[in-house]
């Protein structure tokens, strides 16, 4: 295992900077995820680590040694695709013997740790089959197990959740990060699914147009966003426009809340889940009388839309228990307030790009 | 209800109709050739198996058969080389015009073979001429000439099957640290099989059936199967081609039913 | 990245190369289409147009080509009409089976040219035997017999493009109030104009070019383009026939571009 | 608009019962979601309404008129598919127009109302436009208008929003609801996604292996699921297996906990966020002490599991207020508990079933 750096990476098409200027390190067992919206530039910059892109400029190292001009079965890298990518006339043992076999590893000691890399993945008794006669499940567990085995200094994972279904995809992100753990792997994860990202990584880089906008822990980034953009991409986020001012913010539609003092133009952002209604605004700083637009129950919130008096609209998500529903009804007028330190004064980046 | 069951039965039986009137020459000839009578009249006096012997012993349809197959077998190996060749240039590598170059390989399609036929033989002329050598003499000028006929329909079909392909398993096993080589020998070949049999076998009837180019091509007592054929029934009104065609039928079906075990040729073409 | 260079040059030149071999025949002839010598000889002593003015004065040729382009403008209408219904048959209707006849159009493709016309020959005498009416004088033998050719190839490619379409299109309209006919009418024709292009584009150059089928059921006087031609080399050596191959090559061009501009045809072909 | 009233409809492809003897009746202006598992035999129910599958046996009738026999142009039924299903060599007006034109409605009457669908869905400015040319949420507004302009008696929606990218579907979703209950459309609405279905439904019916399991509002399916599959299909639910014992249940791992009493063989289930963590047990009836095994920061909710003293393992969801975070790491022991009352005991239709 090792660490990987990023250096200025560029990738460029023509005139387009797909990847532009990415600096990114990845240390010895660490996940960091990529997560961006479709043409963010994520996936080209998964595939020139594993060196199927070639780069512009900059260069990418692993453990110190510049990779970027090796070919692809140079750079003991270990990739998953979000098709799997399985051999499909070779049985699964076969599948996972392939990088070995590469490697003129001796016939025995091939068959020793692919049994070995199959039982990591509880998949022994299907080691004769077919991919095709494999579940989705199963096949993504295959490819895992042939990146695996041989034992990669990076291991390279491309949406390798997309393709199983919602009730799965929780419980088989689980076990690769605790597989990721337990072996210690340098890994970096491309995913556009928020929830993905938050789940598995260690740190997540948010890229955007070839750039990475903001990196941290999850907590990190939920709770203290950069920008606009990464407020509205990792979950949802009410935005207000206005104008900051002396101890406060003013809202285009003229109500005055406190928040934190700042310079320059700014938007204040709280997230649905710390919209209090009711009774729970009692003895927080900003109180407002909203009325009720619309009210959705989702089983383990309701989610209630709400007019607020300058005129914008926020969303508030009520988490349902039992014996603490919330009983709200298109029309009705109720109190909402936020705590200050629940609100985040961002960039807006949102508005100025397409 | 009842109207769609009857636009099925109409539909249906338009299906078999067709296969009917298709297959018409080939039930009709293969009738034809167990007649007991020296020349063609219906009802035949009896049924006999004597044609079929008797196509053995003329020699002329014996060596235009092994003519036929060998410049088959050559024209069609050339042209799936090339196929898988040119496949790859034109998959692997995202070149400006690719589009195009695909579209253009219809062209050669559309070439009349009595065009192709009438140039090679022109030019076959002239270095005869010039060299003292002519290529019609061997096979070398036959080959040459189906092999245009092959090529084209090869590169279709594997280029068709390559297109189907997922790159990202070829990109697997070179992150699993096979080299360009190996990737293609061990991943990427095994995955076209379907389409270079299709190909192969494609090609090799083509050529075998061919006559339109073969005809100015070949020199008297070395011509393939269909003008040996052709020639005999200038002379001769008996049962024996009829015989020869449905062996031949035989031969080519049974090809056909072999390649399908291999690889789903509907799939393909 | 240097290695990526010379493996993309090097598969470029491939192609280049394959190209210029298949399009020798076309090339070569269209040059000594040229030639001002009676007989060919390389270097020619001059260029003329003269052959080409030759092509039009041979009655030959010229009702050779007629009848080429009556037969095959008959054959691929007829095979374009019988793939739009049995495609329909084969698309709208789940039977039992369906793959398998699919797989069985490949056969009449299969069937060499030359046993098809030894059968209808054979099945031509006949009839004229028996009721005195003899279908080779008129050209309805000629066409049923490339019928024959054009029907599977018309089948495959307009199921192709058909089984291509989204179904749940043609229930939109039923929803919508059409019934089966107007559906089919207004919505589920229009988008199989790629495959009849196409299918007709196929059919009549396969007609037109077809020597095989044709040769043994032309009259003396009636006959095809392709066998007027064959017919004139055997006893002239000038470069009418290159002049004659030049035209016809530019036609079937022309016919291609026309179409390319209605529909993409590699991908449906 | 009408009433759709659809009567023991059976349909069988050879000895498969697809759709089981089904009853379902959706009121004028309601709307009725078919929610379920692939294959359980929702958009064969859903196409047998607009007739592109003949039934076996049954009725549907539509405003009391049985169409069950009637080819799918009679039946006046107005459907959005999954892929749209556009007429490609068609304007967006043409699309719109096809269903009045079919219907001979004169010249002029078209136009007029085309122009008024299309305003309906804000695509006025695009209607000389090829369906290719728009947006995958602007083509379905196209399928929308062309499905409502000929005033349909039953608007069917075959998953309309599945090929909508995750962002887009609960907006386009929000506005397909409001215009169904302007419009005042009685509507059937195929899907899978349970989200969907508890957002836009006023009554759900799941359905399983061709029959209907269970129907209701969103509120009362979520909250009083009546077997095992329908509150695992809806949300997540934590379920201990065990038995019904004297004023309680006793789980399989031999904790005895307080509930209804109940006869015949139960489980016990409780939704993640009614598993009440450390200080927020004070007062509920059941406390357990549990070991947390892992922790997943989710944004808006935290996730654990956690062991119970019988060896069970549960999953909460916290709610991630500013001010009111939970700090857990893994190992850690907590109080867990939860109110009897957000308890249900139910059949165990999962564990017989394949």
């Amino acid at each position: 295992m090792a660490e990987l750096v990023i250096r200025n990476l560029v990738k460029t098409y023509g005139d387009h900077r797909v990847v532009d200027t990415i600096n990114l390190k990845a240390e010895t067992a660490e996940l960091v995820a990529l997560l961006g919206p479709s043409g963010c530039g994520k996936t080209t910059l998964l595939r020139s680590i594993a060196g199927f892109v070639p780069i512009s400029s900059g260069s990418i190292e692993i453990d110190g040694r510049d990779v970027s001009k090796l070919a692809p079965n140079k750079r003991n890298t270990g990739m998953v695709f979000q098709n799997y990518a399985l051999f499909p006339h070779m049985s699964v043992a076969e599948n996972v013997a392939f990088g070995l076999a590469m490697r003129k590893v001796p016939k025995s000691e091939i068959e020793k740790r692919v049994a070995h890399a199959l039982d990591l993945v509880s998949l022994t008794d299907y080691a004769e089959r077919r991919p095709r006669a494999l579940s989705g499940g199963q096949q993504q567990r295959v490819a895992v197990a042939r990146a695996l085995v041989v034992n990669p200094d990076v291991f390279l994972l491309d949406e390798p959740l997309s393709n199983l279904d919602a009730k799965l995809r929780m419980s088989v992100g689980m076990q690769l990060r605790a597989l990721q753990q337990k072996l210690g792997l340098t890994t970096v994860f491309v995913t556009h699914d928020q929830k993905e990202a938050l789940m598995m990584a260690d740190r997540l880089v948010i890229m955007r147009a070839g750039r990475v906008v903001q990196e941290g822990t999850a907590e990190h980034l939920y709770q203290e966003p950069a920008t606009r953009f990464v407020a509205d991409f990792l979950g949802h986020s009410n935005v207000l426009t206005g104008t900051p001012v002396e101890g406060g913010f003013r809202t285009d539609g003229g109500i005055k809340l406190p928040s934190a003092s700042t310079d320059g133009p700014r938007v204040l952002a709280v997230r649905p889940e710390n919209l209090l209604l009711g009774g729970e605004t009692e003895g927080v700083e900003t109180v407002l009388d909203a009325t009720v637009e619309t009210v959705t129950y989702l089983g383990s919130i309701t989610e209630a839309s709400l007019l607020l008096p300058g005129g914008e609209r926020v969303v508030a998500h009520h988490q349902n228990r039992t014996g603490r529903e919330l009983h709200l009804a298109v029309g009705d007028t109720i109190r909402v307030g936020w705590r200050t330190n629940a609100t985040q004064l961002l960039i807006d980046d949102m508005s100025e790009a397409a | 209800m009842a109207r769609a069951l009857t636009s099925r039965l109409l539909f249906g039986s338009l299906i078999v109709l067709l296969y009917l009137f298709l297959l018409l020459p080939v039930l009709g000839i293969t009738y034809v050739s167990f007649f007991n009578s020296q020349f063609l009249s219906f009802p035949p006096p009896g049924y006999t198996l004597r044609w079929f012997a008797n196509v053995f012993e003329q020699e002329a349809l014996i060596s235009g058969f092994i003519t036929s197959a060998e410049v088959a077998v050559l024209a069609s190996l050339i042209g799936v080389v090339s196929g898988v060749l040119a496949s790859l240039a034109l998959v692997h590598f995202e070149f400006p015009g690719r589009e195009a170059i695909k579209s253009f390989l219809l062209a050669p399609l559309l070439v009349p073979g009595i065009v192709i036929g009438t140039a090679l033989y022109v030019f076959y002329i002239q270095i005869a001429q010039s060299t003292g050598w002519n290529p019609t003499r061997s096979l070398v000028g036959l080959v040459i000439a189906h092999v245009m006929l092959t090529i084209p329909w090869s590169v279709r079909l594997i280029a068709a099957s390559m297109g189907m392909l997922d790159r990202s398993v070829e990109e697997a096993a070179r992150n699993l640290g096979a080299g360009a080589l190996k990737a293609f020998l061990l991943v990427t070949l095994p995955r076209m099989r379907a389409g270079i049999v299709a190909a192969a076998l494609f090609s090799f009837v083509i050529s075998f059936e061919n006559l339109e180019v073969s005809v100015l091509l070949v020199q008297p007592g070395a011509t393939t199967l269909p003008i040996a054929m052709l020639q005999y029934i200038e002379w001769n009104m008996d049962p024996t081609l009829a015989a020869a065609s449905t062996v031949q039928i035989l031969v080519i079906g049974a090809l056909l039913l072999i390649s399908d075990r291999f690889v789903k040729l509907s799939q393909v073409v």
